[in-house]
């Protein structure tokens, strides 16, 4: 990894990387809500409809992003939570690995099913 | 009025228990007797200020938290009252002298300079880290409550153990280094205005440690660093005679484990400065800074 | 920190009552992400119901018969669903706003503002809510 | 026992320039003191240093400017040493990177200050002595010299021959405060007080509440004489409530005295014509005193201090500090009313005496810092000569302790050189009549093993505590406060000589009470009730031998007024008073004046601005 060839530390590069998936987010998320409960609202959705908007590839890309950025940010975002509360040693390993087999599990899900709807066979 | 009555009426006979089961030394059999009489005339005078106090308008009521690991009846924390005739620009720790002095000579508390430049005399007041010798009474709301800081081990009443402070204080190499000294014997290593300016208020630092006690991470991670000693490490990283080759030997130090990626920008840092240090800003300047540095590397 | 003693809730949450607005900003900060984490979980879990709808009839998907629209209706269909929701949006409206908030700090932006900005993130929560809750209730009955 | 080769006690900036000098100078050095070293006192220092670094400066013309702001009390050879010594020191703080105020050119800013002919005093904004003190203890951290901080210096070890000069200090006796263990600290290469300033003598000062001088009384006791004791320095512009400086600055820019009848008294009661209110400190702290003894002054205590006219823009700019000061510890406002102020104790001019490099008579005994007297304030300290006091005679004391050889010295100390006995007769009994205390000289045979002469003294110490802690008696806070207000009564800015023999009286009678002091804390932990009542016995001491030396004094120099004789008499009182512990009793002595500089002799001038 990088850091072996310069002074990058993993610190660093979470934090920076906490802060662009939020930026991210803001609009997506917003983009999200706005679409899925005022345009159309929550109670009419349906399954056709949702396969409809994953056939276009930019909305099923978006997706997918919002699904990365969001897993990366909520799940490091609790893992660094949980650090300041002075969490270390091998509670610290266990815990740091449950939330990536976690968080493993849940981007396989999500792909699954935006697959599902875009008609992708791979499900 | 105080908590510690019944305490107090307890006392003797502990002290009689004690005589009987082991054989203590004489001297400890004075001072236990000795502890009894204190407390007796600490009593009666106590109440007899309270009387006088209750009479007299002008008289701030003072709680204060007492403890002591090693004198009976203190071991229990517990909060004592004390009745103080207000002066005009009487603070927290012109009242607190004036308890001891007149009350109880045992009311434990660092303090020095009496002007704000010493940073012995941090104190939780009313709720909210203070320096005790520059928080003047008239600005607070009665009975003030004068407790340790928090988040710290507590030595004695008010005084608590420093040790862990300085340690993080220390810990960010805190002096000056520089490769760049001139030549001449006599002659100073120039520094611009500007740069100056920008790490004055940095060095402002009293080592008073309530910004520390105020930070919730600081409560949680006890390895972070904190806002004082990341302040310190702020003010020689942006001093501009350090060199390059050094700043990014600082920057390597507070973007350790517990350093400032733990900052969560909570302001309470900043909020208790006594001496209204920017503590969040250069925090938050030194994870820029860090970030940028890193970048560049990439 | 340990201590060789109990001092009462000094140590701890207790002192809510003297926490200043950085600190709420904080608590609320965290809070609100744990939520949409946990709803991030649910939520996928919810919409898989879409992998074995896939495979399912056209037609019973042309009639919304399949497995996903109904979980989807039938959850809809519950007050406490929708009222939750309400809850979610106020909670992922303070969420971004107050995180928007942390990134401007981040950037230096502010600093000085910080409590007003969180008075704002709160006041504008509040409102963006209220005005949200007809959309969101609207089919519930 | 801890053992290391130079002990420095105090971690002001005299202590802590000694120890980083020491150990430059290849010694193993460690400093005791009982506050941590950022809670000195020196942090509390505002104006700035004397140096002279630029071309058209030169360390004579600060010599012969110290020299006549001592009032020619001073000794040439420590003065010319203070001078010489000050701006390679000042530049070394630099190099250590103190933020100095910067000039465009990137240069240290100098500015103005009295009594000086050149703009030579160095400064880091209002905060110089924080600046240094924390640049200072910053180096400390970078060499990992040893601190013991808490721990409470109670005396010395010291042999007991005959003659104080034949004597030698083996290290410190201390006590940690925050567990109450009594150690002995063994210095292989020798001691050095710099426990700082005694302004607690009085009740309002400028001074920490630790400023009790401990290294002097301690000296003292051990055979060290203190010198021009009578010499205090009290400022013009403090709090009333608590002592707060508030700096000369304000008077620079104009802001203006007034009494309770709105009158400009330094003007109009004709104090000084020509200055006003930028007169010497010792002038307008007299003015400012006769209008409260004539009962113009406000509440019968204090005269107020106007810079509202100065403009909010111009006081933001430059004074901003003050109005904080005002605020936080007087409750008053500046912007819009004027700050009440009144004179208060700020410097103690004599002290532990040694020479040029900070020996005392004692052989591996050091002072240096504002507990010593080198002697270069002579009666009357010039503001901004403090600071290089410290740096200066830290680092020589620190050299010479480690073992460097820094040549003959040239001022004699103890009774080596000239000196004669006074004839002056005291009314009262002086002293310890009782004779109870473990001074160092205490008879019987000769001890001189290190260790035996350790160990005593540490027993000592425990037996005093421990007598302390469980008899009972009264409280160290009566008496203390008896002193103060004696002190601050009769030896303030006027002194006559009724009033001095009432503060001898006040002061035996201190004594008297303090023989059964006890400490009501029978805590082992923290115990500040026993701290304190440690530091009135030093107070005892120290406002007995100045109040003595004041007595005797019959003369007009420097901040030393006397009613009865209002001339400076070079004739009769070109010298040093000394006052001697001997064997319990205080012996008054003095020693002339060195005015033989390197190159020249200072002939004394009358001394007007
Ligand atoms: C408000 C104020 C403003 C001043 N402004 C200026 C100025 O602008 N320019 C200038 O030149 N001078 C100024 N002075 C004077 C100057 O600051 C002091 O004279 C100087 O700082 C004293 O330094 P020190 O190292 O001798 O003592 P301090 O800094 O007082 O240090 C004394 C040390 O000794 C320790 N100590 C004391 N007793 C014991 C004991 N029994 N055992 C162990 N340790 C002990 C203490 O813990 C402390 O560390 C000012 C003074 C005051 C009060
Ligand atoms: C929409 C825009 C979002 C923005 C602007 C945003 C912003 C932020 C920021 C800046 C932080 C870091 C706080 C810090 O470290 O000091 C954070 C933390 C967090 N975020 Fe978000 N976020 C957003 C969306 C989300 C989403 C969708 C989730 C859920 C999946 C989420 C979950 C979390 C969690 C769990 C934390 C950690 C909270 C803690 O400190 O305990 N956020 N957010
Ligand atoms: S930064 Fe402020 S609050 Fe923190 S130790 Fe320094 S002076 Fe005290
Ligand atoms: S309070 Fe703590 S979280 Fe950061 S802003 Fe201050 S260090
Ligand atoms: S007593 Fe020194 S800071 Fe308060």
């Amino acid at each position: 990894m990088a850091e072996r060839y310069s002074s990058f530390q993993q610190g660093g590069t979470m934090w920076l990387l906490q802060r662009i998936t939020a930026a991210f987010l803001i609009v997506v998320l917003a983009f999200h809500f706005f679409l899925l409960h005022f345009v159309h609202h929550a109670d009419e959705v349906s399954f056709l409809m949702s396969s409809g908007r994953m056939e276009t590839w930019t909305y099923y890309s978006l997706m997918i992003l919002f699904l990365l950025t969001a897993t990366f940010h909520g799940v490091n975002g609790v893992y660094n939570a949980l650090i300041n509360q002075g969490l270390s040693g091998t509670k610290r390993t266990v815990i740091k690995w449950t939330l990536i087999l976690a968080s493993i599990i849940l981007i396989v899900q999500g792909f699954r099913t935006a697959n599902a709807w875009a008609g992708i066979p791979l499900y | 009025m105080s908590t510690q009555v019944p305490e107090q009426q307890e006392e003797p006979t502990e002290a009689a228990a004690e005589t009987e089961t082991q054989i203590p030394s004489k001297g400890d059999a004075r001072r236990a007797e000795k502890r009894r009489r204190a407390a007796e005339r600490r009593a009666q005078k106590q109440a007899e200020e309270a009387e006088r106090a209750a009479a007299d308008e002008d008289t701030i009521e003072l709680k204060v938290f007492r403890y002591d690991p090693e004198v009976e009846g203190k071991q229990e924390p517990r909060f004592d009252t004390f009745h103080v005739p207000f002066t005009k620009g009487m603070t927290v720790l012109d009242a607190l002298m004036y308890a001891r002095d007149t009350y109880d000579s045992s009311l434990t508390f660092r303090h020095s300079c009496r002007q704000a430049i010493c940073g012995s005399d941090a104190m939780f007041v009313n709720g909210t880290q203070k320096l005790a010798c520059k928080t003047q009474i008239s600005e607070l709301q009665e009975p003030i409550r004068v407790e340790p800081l928090p988040h710290a081990e507590v030595t004695k009443d008010l005084v608590i153990e420093m040790e862990h402070f300085y340690e993080q204080m220390h810990a960010v190499e805190p002096y000056f280094q520089t490769n760049e000294l001139p030549d001449g014997e006599l002659e100073e290593q120039r520094q611009s205005r500007e740069n100056r300016e920008k790490i004055k208020m940095s060095t402002r630092c009293i080592w008073c440690s309530a910004c520390m006690s105020s930070c919730n991470i600081a409560a949680g991670d006890n390895e972070y660093l904190g806002p004082a000693a990341i302040n310190k490490a702020y003010r020689f990283a942006m001093d501009e005679r350090e060199g390059e080759d050094i700043k990014q030997k600082r920057l390597e130090i507070i973007e350790q484990e517990h350093g400032v990626w733990r900052c969560q920008t909570q302001f309470s840092c900043t909020e208790v400065c006594p001496k209204d240090i920017p503590l969040t800003e250069h925090i938050q300047e030194l994870k820029r800074e860090a970030v940028k540095n890193n970048l560049k590397f990439w | 920190m340990s201590q060789s003693y109990n001092r009462g809730l000094i140590e701890d949450f207790g002192r809510w009552r003297e926490f200043s607005a950085g600190m709420w900003a904080w608590i609320f900060h965290k809070f609100t992400g744990w939520v949409l984490v946990g709803y991030l979980f649910t939520h996928i879990a919810v919409l898989s119901t879409a992998i074995p709808a896939a495979g399912q009839e056209a037609a019973v998907l042309q009639a919304g018969d399949d497995i996903y629209t109904q979980t989807i209706v039938t959850l809809e269909e519950l007050l406490l669903v929708r009222i939750l929701e309400v809850g979610l949006l106020a909670v992922a409206v303070f969420h971004i706003l107050n995180g928007t908030r942390l990134l401007l700090i981040d950037l230096g932006i502010g600093l000085e503002s910080q409590d007003k900005s969180f008075y704002a993130s709160l006041i504008l929560t509040g409102a963006i809510t209220v005005a949200s809750v007809p959309t969101f209730i609207a089919g519930a009955f | 026992m801890y053992e290391h080769d130079v002990i420095v006690v105090g971690a002001g900036g005299a202590g802590l320039r000694a120890a980083i000098a020491a150990q430059e100078a290849g010694a193993d050095a460690a400093i005791v003191s009982k506050l941590h070293p950022v809670r000195s006192h020196t942090g509390a220092a505002e104006g700035g240093i004397n140096a002279a670094l630029r071309e058209a400066d030169s360390w004579e013309d600060h010599a012969y400017d110290t020299m006549k702001g001592s009032d020619y009390l001073g000794d040439a050879p420590a003065v010319e040493a203070l001078c010489k010594g000050s701006p390679e020191e000042v530049i070394t703080l630099e190099h250590w990177g103190m933020p100095f105020s910067r000039e465009e050119d990137g240069r240290v800013s100098q500015r103005p200050f009295g009594g000086l002919s050149f703009p030579r005093t160095t400064y880091a904004g209002a905060e110089t002595g924080h600046q240094m003190l924390h640049a200072m203890y910053e180096q400390v951290v970078k060499r990992g010299i040893t601190v013991y901080d808490e721990w409470h210096v109670m005396d010395l070890a010291v042999t007991d021959e005959e003659d104080p000069e034949d004597r030698t200090c083996y290290g410190v006796v201390a006590y940690d405060i925050a567990s109450g263990e009594i150690s002995g600290f063994r210095a292989n290469d020798g001691v050095i007080l710099a426990t700082g300033g005694m302004g607690q003598v009085y009740d309002h000062t400028t001074n920490a509440v630790a400023n009790t001088g401990d290294g002097v009384a301690m000296a003292y006791r051990a055979g060290v004489p203190m010198e021009d004791m009578e010499f205090i320095q009290f400022h013009p512009t403090t709090l009333p409530s608590t002592g707060v400086l508030i700096s000369e600055g304000v008077r620079g820019e104009g802001g203006i005295l007034y009494n309770a009848e709105g009158e400009r008294f330094m003007f109009e009661h004709g104090y000084a014509n020509n200055a006003g209110e930028l007169a010497s400190r010792d002038v307008v702290s007299r003015a400012e005193l006769t209008e409260v003894n004539e009962g113009r002054g406000i509440e019968d205590e204090y005269v107020h201090l106007d810079m509202r006219h100065l403009g909010e823009e111009r006081i933001l700019d430059r004074l901003e500090n003050i109005l904080h000061l005002a605020e936080d510890f007087e409750g008053a406002d500046g912007l819009t009313e004027p700050m009440p102020v009144k004179p208060g104790q700020h410097y103690g001019m004599g002290g532990v005496e040694t020479n040029e490099h900070g020996e005392t008579c004692i052989s591996g005994l050091y002072a240096v810092g504002e507990c010593a007297c080198a002697s270069v304030h002579g009666a009357n300290r010039l503001g901004g000569n403090a600071l290089p006091e410290l740096i200066v005679f830290g680092k020589l004391a620190g050299r010479h302790a480690a073992g460097d050889d820094l040549g003959e010295a040239e001022i004699p100390t103890g009774k080596t050189g000239e000196y004669e006995m006074a004839d002056y007769e005291f009314e009262t009994e002086l002293g310890e009549s009782g004779g109870t205390s473990p001074a160092a000289a205490d008879g019987g045979a000769v001890v001189t093993d290190p260790e035996t002469v350790l160990s005593a003294a540490v027993q000592r110490a425990e037996a005093r505590v421990e007598e302390l802690m469980d008899r009972r008696g009264r409280n160290h806070a009566e008496i203390r406060s008896a002193v103060q207000e004696t002190m601050t009564q009769h030896v303030n800015v006027f002194r006559e000589e009724s009033g001095l023999k009432q503060a001898l009286e006040d002061i035996q009678r201190a004594r008297e009470a303090y023989k059964d002091v006890a400490v009501a804390d029978p805590s082992r932990t923290y115990n500040t009730d026993l701290i304190h009542t440690m530091e009135t016995r030093n107070l005892l001491d120290i406002a007995e031998a100045l109040t003595m030396g004041a007595l005797a004094r019959k003369e007009f120099r420097g901040a030393h007024w006397r009613k009865e004789n209002q001339v400076r008499d070079d004739e009769e009182w070109l010298k040093h008073t000394m006052v001697s512990w001997n064997d319990g009793e205080p012996e008054l002595w003095y020693k002339p004046v060195i005015l033989e500089g390197e190159n020249k002799t200072y002939e004394p001038k009358v001394r007007s601005y």
